[in-house]
């Protein structure tokens, strides 16, 4: 039997999509294998020495934002220790030997202003990965994320009433991290860490825990607002979960 | 006043055969030329109270010997209005007939060519400059140096375009005296500001 | 240098669409468009207008379609405090520079200029021309700045350094403050063209006949403001290149050492002088706003004289008296500065020529109120608009005593009594002397009467409405209501709150008047009824030729003056009038001579 | 239609006279030692500028009345004494009301301005910038430290960039974010701008100055009347222009002393 060309033609077509659609599909399984047979990276950030000297902030300048906080007075937190030297607001990411999805999550984090604060003071984001800006106050502040010029992300500033949408926004590139500041408030201060691949931010006790991650060499980084970026190489095995702690001196 | 002009007298002219040359005119031009002289002179007083205030705003001030090249250019510019002189005086010949219009067309090239070289030669003062490391924001001195200069440079060549104007309006053989006047009186005019400029420049630079 | 073939009337009657209406060199024509640009102009600054007062007495309203004019600005509908500030910018800037200065100077000024002192057209048509499109590129490039980055500048139409310099300072002050610098900067340029143009005019191409006192008192002031803007935005000129090389060049005019914003210390920019650009700008800034308001004066008082049917008391001292405001306006820019680190002793200095500036303006409005008494008014919606002028003039001037004194400008400096001041003398007058000037010379410019019923609706509705606005402006003003506030969060604001309210519904309802206005244009330019040559017995020259004027005004033959401009109140062939260029003799002449 | 309007004219100038004789919207009290010359200057300019706009406004609409209704033939008539009278007035009558307006504010002016601070003032700087207001006191050895800009760091709370480790002077300085004064003692204001221009504005004390940037101005005054009141921005300076204010806190001196200790602690 002849085929016409005609046809021919359509027929090499829907091989060629059956072939792409399969591979895409094959190599969307293979990184969910690995994900699943991939185990974490866990451990604690201190504090050596004891914490600098934390200011109170006077909001008195907004009187709505002073009143939510009259019970326990606002200090600034460039470095928050808990008794036990375990470091808060520390982002440990894999800074090097990452070959899976440059996306570790396709959640987008919220950064709310709430009390004339940035909650969370510290967060991380995939370079790409979008992320929202909510105002929970009853004024209006200037959202003013200001990466390093030059860089791949723009600095850009926005003001944002009471109870306006959200802001919807995300970076082009890593960095970390970018320092966020309302103008309006010079007292409220944040950071937006733009990481590759997967990322953890250290709780009160200065715990952080990094979920699959394929067996491998890795470099993780662990940054500090006030104290920087240490790194450490830690080699993760099939199922055996990976410990690293990392310690910053106080200056 | 709106009174129309007829058609310009023709003189007999040996060298040139025939040529229609027009002494009186409109004094619109010489008027407006006083007028415009005005605004300028305004806009340079502006820039130099503007420099005054700025010298003594802050002690950043950096005094720098400027390329010596701009005192030979002083002299090209008050050549051009020489010979810009001259072709007036020859146009007043043309004018009664005892002279040929070949002669105040070259006067006019010549103060063209003058003109020329002196922006030629301010140009070449900034290269000089700017080999010396001296550019626009390097220090207020050096901006206000650029400034004045630049500015002075834009109107000269506004001044060289009016010359070409003037001479096309020659070979036409329809120039007025007054166009003729008021070209001229605003290229001297731009020798006058040149010097002071450059007086300023040496006293504050 | 000017084109002999272009000169005066020597142009033939221009062919085909372009030379006849887009890059015409005919007075008239250019200044139709002038008109139009301001119109223009005016719409838009109003539309801000509207939007900043919704916002100020509803900061998170949405506000329907404004969330396509910006949606950084105004995401949702919902305006930002920047983009408030911006949009005040950019009113400020339309109504001082594209519509206060193009409409009654500009506008009026190029097509009756000319035909009121029997010239034929401008002395120098090309530039007229290049004045016309050179404000329409700057408009062009003003309205640009609306569609850029993030929108037009937020540091106010005074734009103050550093803030205007530094890009980091705020949205709107990276690219759109370089356009809004370009765009001010090309103005000047075309206005200077014009303001050249207007004087050599004036001087050169009167009629026979047509000596300077016989000259109508438009044309005075036209002549009078021209040599202002001569002076004034040769400085200003000036001013706007320093801010551009800071900008764009990295120069230091106007920024200080060790600014730091944002935590970022300035490192590019030092030792510059924020005062400069104030001294540069309010050198310009004072003598602006009576080229704003010079202009209207002498439409005023052309048009009053020819509704009272008789001449003013006295001529000379109106003409005096705008001479002497022109001078002064050049000795008092330190007022705006009193608050600003002058040193106290200057302040005195610059308080006293802001106080004389009084007594010319006085007299001139003691001469239109005097020779209203005896008069017979004819009441028409120019004339309306006119006395409505002098009522404006007077309550405007009176609010600037206390701002003329530097103990009480202290107090005032920064509030909204300063805003109230200057809309009631320069914004409202200004616009009530174009109304005035639009229906007196519409049927002259179009060749079709404007509809009067309509004509005096809109007078009453702008004049009541001027007044619910601009007046509360001055009270809010003593109770310390600072300016330039886009919500009103402090303690003590919260009680003017009503006030704020009344004041925007009146905005409203005011800009809505407006409308019978551009219905009563529109249609009289097409379906009003045909205007004779001379519709209001009007006795300069612009009456004495056809309604609209032949492209060189009056025919070829250029009309010869005999008497002065405003011979009314007589007994004549023609009526109680006698036109300037009539050769009838007069037996009564009205003008008291009793004075100069 | 001219009887209309002259009617809406005298009713606008009666209108708009109200509010002010009602002192609907009036200055607050003052609560300074020389605001009250500043509040006779206004008073007296009140009274002449009202005067004078009720006169012109009613003239204006009783002319116009008469004027629009003119029997036909009527013979046009001239203001007794023509110009001449009118310029008098003007030059003579207005011309001493603004010399006389002028001399007396310029006495206030000066009575204010041209004097130096006392020795003993209270020296506080205030540092405005986008968009707050900060104060700073010199502490116990009464001398400020130099300002560092490349230190100014306001997640940290260090507003005025002063560094306690190396300079002697700063160690003792207090930075607050409300500015705490004695009642009846001078203080003297030390002002200086970190970015752009702000001003500095308390209705109460009725002072209003500029921050120049670069260039640092100085202003004193003495409160006389405890209490807590505003000092607001006048001097647009960007988006938080409308919202950048501090609280001035006037207090009896014995207050005044536990607040600055309290400050101190807080450092």
């Amino acid at each position: 039997m002849s085929v016409p060309v005609r046809h021919r033609a359509v027929i090499f077509f829907c091989a060629l999509l059956t072939f792409v659609a399969g591979s895409v599909m094959f190599s969307q399984y293979k990184v969910k294998a690995a994900a699943l047979s991939g185990s974490s990276i866990s451990g604690i950030v201190r504090l050596e020495g004891t914490a600098p000297h934390q200011r109170p902030i006077d909001m008195s300048k907004e009187p709505s934002c002073a009143l939510m906080h009259k019970a326990n007075l606002v200090t600034t937190e460039s470095v928050v220790a808990g008794p036990d030297g375990g470091l808060k607001n520390v982002v440990v990411y894999i800074s090097q030997g990452w070959t899976g999805p440059a996306q570790a999550s396709t959640a987008s984090p919220i950064l709310d202003q709430k009390g004339c604060q940035y909650i969370p003071h510290v967060m991380a984001v995939n370079a790409g990965q979008p992320f929202k800006v909510l105002n929970s106050d009853q004024t209006s502040h200037n959202v003013h994320p200001m990466p390093a010029p030059g860089g791949a992300n723009q600095e850009w500033n926005k003001s944002q009433s009471p109870g306006a949408q959200p802001i919807v926004s995300s970076w082009n590139g890593e960095e970390v991290a970018i320092h966020v500041k309302c103008n309006i408030h010079p007292w409220m201060s944040g950071y937006i860490a733009v990481v590759k691949g997967p990322y953890s931010i250290t709780n009160q006790k200065g715990a952080f825990r990094i979920e699959n991650i394929p067996p491998g060499d890795y470099t993780l980084s662990a940054w500090q607002e006030t104290y920087g970026t240490q790194t450490q190489k830690v080699t993760v095995a099939a199922g055996k979960p990976a410990t690293v702690n990392f310690a910053f001196k106080a200056k | 006043m709106a009174t129309t002009i007829d058609a310009p007298p023709s003189i007999k002219n040996p060298a040139s055969g025939t040529r229609r040359v027009q002494h009186i005119g409109p004094e619109t031009p010489s008027t407006g030329i006083w007028i415009g002289l005005a605004a300028i002179t305004m806009t340079f007083a502006a820039f130099t109270s503007a420099m005054v205030v700025r010298n003594g705003s802050a002690p950043d001030w950096r005094h720098f010997s400027f390329p010596p090249i701009l005192y030979l250019n002083t002299v090209v510019l008050i050549a051009s209005s020489l010979t810009l002189r001259m072709g007036q005086s020859r146009y007043l010949r043309l004018v009664s007939g005892i002279a040929d219009s070949v002669s105040v067309v070259r006067a006019l090239y010549g103060t063209l060519a003058l003109g020329c070289l002196f922006v030629v030669g301010q140009y070449a003062a900034w290269l000089q400059l700017r080999w010396e490391g001296i550019y626009l924001a390097t220090n207020p001195s050096s901006s206000f140096f650029y400034l004045f200069t630049a500015l002075h440079a834009s109107h000269v060549i506004g001044g060289l375009l009016g010359l070409i104007y003037v001479t096309s309006k020659l070979h036409r053989g329809i120039l007025y005296k007054s166009t003729l006047d008021a070209a001229s009186r605003y290229w001297h005019f731009m020798g006058v500001l040149w010097l002071y400029v450059l007086g300023l420049l040496w006293f504050r630079i | 240098m000017h084109d002999v073939s272009s000169h005066v009337g020597h142009h033939a009657p221009p062919q085909g669409f372009f030379r006849k209406y887009v890059f015409s060199l005919d007075h008239k024509v250019i200044g139709k468009q002038y008109y139009g640009l301001g119109l223009l102009a005016v719409l838009i600054g109003m539309v801000l207008s509207w939007l900043m007062r919704i916002h100020l007495i509803a900061p998170n309203a949405t506000i329907p379609g404004l969330k396509w004019l910006s949606s950084t600005g105004a995401p949702g509908g919902v305006m930002t405090p920047e983009y408030y500030l911006q949009l005040m910018t950019m009113h400020g800037t339309l109504m001082v520079f594209f519509v206060l200065t193009t409409v009654p100077l500009a506008g009026f000024g190029n097509y009756f200029l000319p035909i009121q002192i029997g010239a034929e057209d401008m002395a120098f048509p090309r530039f007229n021309m290049m004045s016309f499109w050179a404000t329409f590129v700057g408009f062009c490039v003003l309205i640009a700045a609306f569609f850029v980055g993030d929108g037009p500048p937020l540091s106010g139409w005074t734009a103050y350094a550093p803030l205007s310099v530094l890009a980091g300072a705020g949205p709107g002050q990276a690219m759109g403050q370089t356009l809004w610098a370009v765009s001010i900067a090309i103005f000047c340029i075309g206005q200077l063209l014009g303001s050249l143009n207007f004087i050599t005019t004036t001087l050169d191409l009167r009629t026979k006949g047509m000596m300077l006192m016989r000259m109508p008192l438009s044309t005075w002031a036209w002549f009078i403001t021209s040599c202002i803007g001569l002076l004034a935005f040769a400085v200003l000129l000036p001013a706007c290149i320093l801010l551009i090389l800071d900008r764009v060049a990295g120069t230091s005019f106007f920024v200080p050492s060790h600014l730091v914003i944002s935590d970022q210390v300035i490192s590019n920019h030092s030792g510059g002088s924020p005062l400069l650009w104030q001294h540069l700008f309010w050198f310009f800034g004072h003598p602006e706003v009576y080229i704003a308001i010079l202009p209207a004066i002498g439409i005023v008082s052309h048009i009053l004289i020819n509704s009272y049917r008789r001449p003013l008391l006295s001529h000379r001292v109106v003409i005096y008296s705008m001479i002497a405001i022109g001078f002064l306006s050049y000795m008092v820019w330190g007022h705006h500065m009193f608050v600003s680190g002058m040193s106290p002793y200057s302040a005195v200095v610059f308080s006293f020529p802001t106080l004389a500036i009084t007594i010319p303006a006085t007299l001139i409005t003691l001469i239109w109120i005097g020779s209203l008494y005896g008069a017979k008014l004819e009441v028409t919606s120019a004339s309306l608009f006119a006395l409505g002028f002098v009522s404006m003039f007077v309550t405007g001037g009176l609010s600037g005593f206390f701002l003329a004194q530097p103990s009480i400008d202290v107090y005032l400096h920064g509030t909204y009594f300063v805003v109230g001041h200057f809309h009631m003398v320069m914004g409202v007058a200004a616009i009530f002397g174009m109304f005035a000037g639009t229906y007196f010379w519409a049927p002259k410019m179009f060749g079709r009467m404007m509809s009067e019923t309509l004509g005096k609706v809109h007078f009453w509705c702008t004049f009541v409405g001027a007044y619910c606005i601009f007046m509360p402006f001055h009270y809010l003003g003593l109770a310390g209501n600072v300016r330039r506030y886009s919500a009103f969060v402090d303690d003590y604001l919260q009680p003017l709150l009503p006030a704020h309210k009344f004041i925007t519904f009146a905005a409203l309802f005011t800009g809505a008047a407006q409308l019978i206005f551009l219905y009563n244009l529109v249609r009289s330019r097409f379906a009003g009824p045909p205007a004779d040559e001379n519709p209001w017995h009007g006795t300069s020259l612009e009456w004495a030729t056809s309604s609209p004027p032949p492209w060189d005004n009056f025919g070829g033959r250029a009309p010869v003056v005999y008497h002065d401009p405003y011979q009314y109140g007589i007994e004549a062939s023609s009526g109680d009038y006698v036109m300037q260029n009539s050769p009838e003799q007069i037996q009564t002449v009205r003008e008291d001579k009793s004075l100069l | 239609m001219a009887k209309f309007v002259a009617v809406t004219l005298i009713a606008i100038a009666i209108g708009s006279a109200i509010p002010i004789l009602l002192h609907i919207w009036m200055p607050p009290a003052d609560i300074s030692t020389h605001g009250h010359l500043i509040d006779a200057q206004m008073a007296d300019t009140m009274v002449e500028a009202g005067i004078c706009f009720i006169a012109a406004q009613l003239i204006l609409a009783v002319f116009i009345w008469l004027a629009a209704s003119r029997p036909s033939g009527y013979k046009i008539r001239n203001f007794p004494g023509g110009s001449f009278v009118l310029v008098l007035a003007a030059f003579f009558l207005v011309g001493t009301e603004v010399l006389a307006l002028g001399f007396f504010g310029t006495k206030a002016w000066a009575n204010i301005y041209f004097t130096p601070p006392s020795a003993d003032s209270l020296p506080v700087q205030v540092q405005a910038g986008q968009f707050a207001f900060y104060f700073r006191y010199p502490g116990p050895d009464g001398k400020f430290g130099p300002i560092h800009p490349e230190m100014i760091n306001e997640a940290n709370q260090n507003l005025f960039g002063i560094d306690v480790d190396h300079d002697q002077d700063a160690k003792d300085d207090i930075v607050t974010a409300e500015m705490g004064v004695p009642a009846n003692k001078e203080v003297h204001l030390l002002m200086h701008s970190k970015d752009v221009g702000h001003s500095f504005y308390v209705r109460e004390l009725r002072i209003q100055q500029d921050f120049v940037p670069g260039l640092d101005l100085s202003l004193h005054f003495t409160a006389t009347k405890t209490g807590r009141y505003e000092i607001v921005c006048t001097q647009l300076c960007g988006l938080g222009h409308y919202n950048m204010k501090a609280y001035l806190n006037v207090m009896s001196p014995t207050d005044y002393d536990s607040w600055i200790k309290q400050q101190a602690a807080l450092q």
